[in-house]
């Protein structure tokens, strides 16, 4: 290979890689916007039918469930706070289940939404049914707790998958709700020092 | 009692021997005629001496020894040569052979004599032996005298005299240990005097006590000479199993019984060796059985080499009606014949008549199942399930992986295989595909 | 650093999230070369090898360059151009030191430039914002995993070629059947390590 | 490489030359997104579209391309159109690709497209490297919706999201070990059709990569 | 003359010219037969529900693979009493009551994926009745998780559903189980004797134990697989398997529930999955018994033996290739 060739392979090899770079420069300029975009309407969306009374809903702070990054939210109407929203995780048979839950300001539970899980079809993942998720409406947390058999006061767990319905309710939203309430009340302490 | 000398594995076939083991060991008639194979040896094929027409008497020889692993062949019956042709061998194939036709008159050469047989020299011995025509006898038919003359840098500690017996039915051995127990302690002696040892083994399975007591009392007054009682057990006749029972020692892989230090040889053969050095008398004849529900009076019996398998047969009241199968040897090893035209040669140990009842007729074979039967018993410890898949298979050359070679096609993985596989019949083919 | 943690993510890499049957990846490789025990054990013995360097090197250009230059959208291109370097660096290198080495491993090397895993792994450490650590125990937990899917699957293939399979099944298909079999076998170790 | 019509390059590439059941390459997503239609035809989709586009673009630079160099190019070629097409879907489907994200990104990949790139493209005009391309694509395509078709069925009993069978009857097929049952008994079927049809041999005896 | 009219018929084949008297058939048969006590066991404790599954799987797997064999014009191999035992087994490894089609689709899977499409009895490396067991549970994991209280009287059609003693363990505790149970000796009698929930045929142990006794009698198995197998189930329960301290665990309750009598004795010595040489056969067992106690103690499922089967079955050939038979006449090192 002559110095002359290498320069010819090392230019072309340059050419086609900075108008490859270009090109998807270009694509990605074009699509990172949307990206954002839709990403962000995704999640208020998800957000919104939380709490769907709530006009806007805004992030109030983070906290770390199981090492991840989780955050939580205020719901306001006008100007009145009418509830919060926590993201958790819990430990589940073969995954962490990533979820949402919304509370009134009393903190009892309105709503529970699965996001994302990787719980055994066929049973686990029976957790995103609504027969199982309805169960939370209106508990409170001294009410979540995992019973075998039919209840009213405390969550029943999915037959054969005991360690998924424990994941969610104990695991994730007990100790969510918990963490919401701690942290909640330690702003407004905060706040009331000032 | 204490522990039976053995090897390690090995299958436990019906012995079957009470049918012909309390018959004595008698001359069979003098056959019209005899087919005599210039091979029934391993090695070369010995060069026919004589043509057609020749008148030969008793003992004369007709085929001359050609190179080092080879054996004379001598006339077994006085008469006239009649063909030198291609003629059925038991092992199945067409041997070069010479047909003797009988005069009647069983006129020998004048024999000699050596009454101090015993003093002869190591050289002298194996000199007699080998013009005697003598190969072992227990089946595979080596020339003795090669045996007795391993290498210089070999050390050979003892001499086994093989008189386990193993193969089911078979009788001749017993019989001939019950009879001749002094000719073959003398026989035994001259064969260690020839490789120039001074110990000297008899190995007898135990379903033989009778022979081993007399065996013992024969060798009473040899200090040197030790009667081994062996556990019974297939194939504990064979060369390695024999050595690895008596002495501990294994052959390695493909080697050969001089590589330990042992040279092994057939109680038949030591008979055979006594009687040539005493008297002269080349191998003309050796103890055949001729046994099996097939056959309506089984017997032990003395027989001219070159016999016709038919002709024992009708002295044995010929067969019953539910015969299958005629085998020259014994069930374990030994060839199946579809003539009964085929002579008795050196190395025929017996005559095997088998009924329906004997032999599953089934040639059915299944996939093999795995099961290790028959890794648990092979005695040359292989993997015959292995070996046999990849020989059905084709997979000829990884054969070699697993020891193709080692096998000595006992059948004692045929004989345990609950998938009725043919075994034996693999193992051959694989090793004709491949070179060791 | 956690060592547990790290444990972890080797065993639920190699064995309950086993790249092969439970993510689908390697598999032109996966089945390409598991037809004899020996190439599988050379490819396993490669693929280890070039698994940890590959996740090291493009964890390092990825968090160290891209992130901060704002470029992530080039990772595809860069990776695979990390990955296409690096076979041929070890490539050269090993024709040049050890030559013996590079007779029995070499085309293999070629061969790895195309699995997907060896792809897959920076791409999942670059989405999961895995530590330099947690990056080098993963792509060692996919490269042992994957090597333990060759080996065994190489022994059952070998196996099957002395086995009865009717004729339009022979070769692939079977293999599939068999990789699915150990794959349900496989998910006995669910519910072992939550990740 | 032949050189027939148009129509004949894409029937190659749909039947003959099929990617999955014929060559067995490129194998992983046939597996890896086949629990669901959707996903499988999107799948099926991207990848068409960029065996078209890098057989044509490969096509196109043919002439400036130093031959030393080809490989390093083609792969920049494909990486930049997978590329587009993950940050499209990424922007435009954000759903499916959450679940088939990774395996958009692993098109880089697939040797199919290489190989085409390599043996076809580089050696031939724009428009037959064009329908090579679409035949090619088709053929996976058309081998994804067939997978799918049945996993997605049996497994969940719905067919790109509609209830058809009102239950599940086969769970499996959704299931990593299911992935591989239909793909390695519709294999073994498609076998038996070309034997016992065709009088063909049977793919996959060699087993390629 | 007898011997000249017959000699045209006589046969002429490779020795050896006799035969043991082990044919595939009697193995088969005999092992359904060691499974006979337990199946009896079961009959008393579940009722017509064990029948219904147990005959409905050996029914389509006998079909199973008559049809298949028809279909492709092979050689009918039914009477080898394989596809029975296969039926049989996956039968005793079911829960004893589910809906009919269950029984069929396991059978189905066992008997034609598993078995006959690798070329039929000999050649299929993992053992169908287990495969056809594990595709039932991930496929309908509910029916397959449901257990009936074992009521005693024959006839029994709806007993109540309950959980394994496995299975309270792993959820809740040994506490949980003694309170059931009553005390540990009573626990361990009913287990022995097979008064609890679990599938139909692996309950009962002391009938189990018969009929191991008579397959090791008829060296029909060998101590090999069962003793390692056990072994290390006991060993890993002693040492790993209490609260809290190692060295406090029980190993009777392990031993003596789920299915570990009846995998280690009649599904791990599967002679066709399990690596043929003795001491690959140690291995294997030991295998089995360490994946077995990893699932039990760590995994997602309370019982572990049959996916350690399976998971073994993959590494037989693999052992199988690595443990070699040592030929006579090696030189010893």
């Amino acid at each position: 290979m002559t110095t002359k060739d290498i320069v010819k392979v090392t230019l072309n090899l340059v050419v086609i890689y900075v108008i490859g770079g270009l090109i998807l420069a270009f694509v990605y300029a074009k699509a990172s916007p949307i990206m954002y975009v839709k990403q962000k309407e995704e999640k208020e969306r998800a957000l919104k039918k939380m709490i769907p009374e709530a006009d806007k809903i805004e992030v109030s702070g983070t906290w770390e469930p199981h090492g991840k990054h989780a955050e939580y939210y205020t719901a306001k109407k006008g100007n009145e706070e009418i509830g919060y929203i926590i993201q958790s995780f819990g430990k589940g048979y073969s995954s962490y289940i990533n979820m949402l839950a919304s509370v009134d300001k009393n903190f009892t539970l309105k709503k529970v939404s699965i996001l994302s899980h990787a719980e055994t079809p066929g049973l686990g993942d029976e957790i995103e049914k609504d027969y199982f998720l309805r169960q939370f409406n209106g508990k409170t947390l001294d009410n979540l707790v995992i019973v075998k058999e039919e209840t009213k006061d405390k969550i029943q767990a999915i037959s054969g998958a005991t360690i998924s319905s424990r994941a969610v309710t104990e695991d994730g939203l007990r100790s969510g709700v918990k963490a919401l309430r701690d942290k909640l009340s330690g702003e407004a302490k905060d706040a009331a020092g000032h | 009692m204490s522990k039976l000398a053995t090897f390690q594995r090995g299958v436990h076939p019906e012995e079957a021997k009470g049918l012909s083991a309390h018959c004595p060991i008698i001359k069979a008639a003098l056959p019209k005629r005899v087919v005599i194979p210039l091979s029934q040896h391993t090695g070369a094929p010995a060069n026919p001496v004589v043509a057609i027409g020749d008148s030969v008497k008793k003992y004369q020889v007709i085929g001359a020894q050609q190179g080092f692993v080879s054996a004379p062949v001598h006339a077994s019956i006085s008469g006239k040569v009649i063909a030198i042709a291609d003629f059925p061998h038991p092992s199945g194939r067409v041997i070069p052979s010479v047909v003797i036709e009988s005069d009647g008159l069983d006129e020998g050469l004048a024999l000699k004599e050596t009454p101090d047989y015993l003093n002869l020299s190591a050289d002298e011995i194996k000199t007699l032996i080998k013009d005697a025509g003598i190969v072992g006898l227990g089946g595979a038919a080596f020339p003795t005298n090669v045996k007795l003359s391993p290498p210089k840098e070999k050390q050979i500690d003892y001499v086994i005299l093989n008189g386990a017996e193993c193969e089911p039915y078979l009788t001749a051995d017993y019989r001939l240990m019950l009879e001749h127990p002094l000719e073959i302690i003398n026989g035994l002696k001259l064969l260690m005097k020839a490789v120039g040892v001074t110990k000297g083994y008899i190995g007898i399975e135990n379903n033989k006590p009778d022979a081993v007591e007399k065996m013992r009392d024969a060798a009473s007054g040899e200090p040197d000479i030790e009667v081994i009682t062996l556990e019974v057990k297939y194939p504990q006749g064979a060369e390695k199993m024999l050595i690895k029972a008596i002495t501990g020692r294994e052959i390695p892989s493909r080697g050969l019984p001089m590589d330990v230090g042992v040279v092994v040889q057939n109680v038949g053969t030591a008979f055979a060796a006594y009687e040539a050095l005493r008297y002269g008398k080349p191998l003309i004849e050796r103890a055949v059985t001729v046994t099996g529900r097939g056959i309506k009076e089984p017997k032990n019996f003395l027989v001219r080499i070159g016999t016709l398998m038919s002709e024992l047969i009708e002295q044995c009241g010929g067969f019953t009606d539910e015969v299958v199968k005629v085998i020259m040897g014994g069930p374990m090893m030994g060839f199946a014949q579809g003539s009964l035209s085929v002579p008795v040669v050196k190395g025929t140990s017996g005559i095997l008549i088998l009924t329906e009842d004997d032999y599953i007729s089934s040639d059915e074979y299944f996939a093999c199942i795995r099961c290790g039967s028959c890794i648990d018993i092979c005695p040359m410890g292989l993997n015959p399930s292995m070996l046999s898949i990849l020989s059905e298979k084709g997979h000829y050359e990884e054969t070699k992986e697993y020891n193709l070679f080692d096998c000595f096609e006992c059948g004692s993985c045929a004989y345990v295989c609950p998938s009725n596989r043919p075994m034996v019949q693999f193992f051959r083919l694989a090793k004709s595909m491949v070179k060791p | 650093m956690d060592f547990t943690k790290l444990l972890e993510l080797v065993v639920s890499a190699s064995l309950i999230n086993n790249f092969v049957f439970t993510r689908f990846l390697g598999l032109c490789i996966f089945f390409g070369v598991s037809k004899r025990m020996e190439t599988a054990v050379g490819m396993s013995i490669t693929f280890v090898s070039v698994m940890v360097i590959s996740a090291a090197v493009s964890w390092l250009i990825f968090f160290g360059l891209m992130v901060p230059l704002d470029i992530t959208f080039l990772r595809i291109v860069v990776f695979i151009g990390v990955v296409a370097a690096l076979v041929q660096t070890a490539d050269t290198i090993m024709k040049k030191t050890s030559p013996v080495l590079y007779h029995k491993l070499g085309i293999y090397l070629a061969l790895i430039t195309t699995n997907c895993i060896i792809l897959a792994v920076p791409l999942i450490n670059a989405g999961e914002g895995y530590s330099f650590i947690e990056a080098l125990a993963f792509g060692l937990g996919s490269g042992l995993g994957f090597a333990l899917a060759l080996t065994i699957m190489a022994s059952i293939r070998e196996k099957l070629e002395l086995a009865d399979v009717p004729r339009p099944f022979r070769g692939l298909p079977i293999a599939f059947v068999v990789a699915g079999l150990i794959a349900l076998a496989f998910t006995g170790f669910s519910g072992l390590i939550t990740l | 490489m032949q050189q027939g019509t148009n129509w004949e390059l894409i029937k190659n590439g749909m039947f003959k030359e099929n990617t999955l059941f014929r060559m067995a390459i490129s194998l992983c997503p046939a597996i890896a997104v086949t629990a669901s239609m959707k996903n499988g035809i999107l799948m099926g989709v991207a990848v068409l579209f960029v065996q078209v586009m890098v057989n044509m673009t490969v096509s196109s630079i043919r002439q400036f391309i130093n031959p030393r160099i080809r490989l390093p190019i083609y792969m920049i070629v494909i990486a930049g159109w997978v590329s587009v097409i993950d940050m499209t879907m990424a922007a435009y489907a954000r759903e499916a690709y959450k679940q088939i994200g990774l395996y958009i990104q692993l098109i880089v990949a697939f040797a199919s497209i290489l190989a085409k790139a390599e043996s076809f493209a580089s050696k031939n005009k724009i428009v037959p490297s064009m329908m090579d391309g679409v035949g090619m694509g088709l053929g996976f395509l058309l081998a994804m919706i067939v997978i799918s078709f049945f996993r997605e069925l049996l497994g969940k009993g719905t067919l790109l999201g509609l209830d058809i069978a009102g239950g599940k009857p086969l769970l499996i097929m959704v299931l990593p070990a299911g992935g591989f049952f239909a793909f390695g008994l519709l294999m073994g079927f498609f076998n038996w059709i070309d034997i016992r049809f065709f009088g063909g041999k049977g793919a996959g005896g060699a087993g390629g990569h | 003359m007898a011997g000249e009219k017959k000699e045209h018929e006589l046969i002429v084949s490779v020795s050896p010219h006799v035969k043991g008297e082990e044919t595939v058939s009697r193995i088969m048969w005999s092992v359904s037969l060691a499974l006979l006590p337990a199946f009896l066991m079961s009959l008393y404790y579940f009722g017509p529900g064990a029948l219904f599954v147990t005959a409905l799987c050996v029914i389509t797997s006998v079909l199973a693979e008559y049809l298949y064999q028809k279909a492709l014009e092979k050689k009918i191999t039914v009477s080898d009493g394989s596809s029975f035992l296969t039926g049989l087994l996956l039968g005793m490894n079911l829960p004893p009551s589910l809906p009919f089609y269950i029984p069929i689709a396991g059978s189905f899977m066992a008997v034609v994926i598993t078995k006959q499409l690798f070329g039929g009895l000999g050649y299929n490396i993992f053992n169908p009745a287990l495969i056809g067991r594990a595709f039932l549970l991930i496929t309908w994991p509910k029916a397959m998780t449901i257990w009936k209280e074992p009521t005693a009287i024959f006839v029994a059609l709806d007993a109540k559903t309950t959980a394994t003693p496995l299975g309270i363990l792993k959820e809740e505790g040994i506490g949980k189980l003694l309170e059931a149970f009553g005390d540990k000796s009573n626990l361990y009698m009913q287990l022995l004797l097979g008064n609890r929930a679990g599938s139909v045929g692996e309950t009962s142990v002391v009938a189990l134990l018969l009929g191991a006794a008579f397959l090791l009698y008829r060296r029909y198995i060998t101590w090999h697989i069962p003793l390692s197998f056990l072994g290390t189930v006991a060993l890993i329960a002693w040492v790993f398997g209490g609260k809290g301290a190692f060295f406090t665990g029980d190993p009777v309750i392990h031993l003596l529930s789920g299915g570990l009598i009846l995998g280690a004795f009649f599904m791990a010595t599967d002679y066709v999955t399990c690596p043929s040489i003795r001491k690959g056969q140690i291995i294997f067992g030991i295998g089995c018994g360490a994946v077995t106690m990893l699932i039990r103690l760590k995994g997602g499922y309370p019982e572990g033996v049959m996916f350690a089967i399976l998971i073994m079955n993959c590494f037989a050939p693999l052992i199988d290739r690595a443990v070699k038979t040592v030929p006579f006449g090696t030189v010893k090192k």
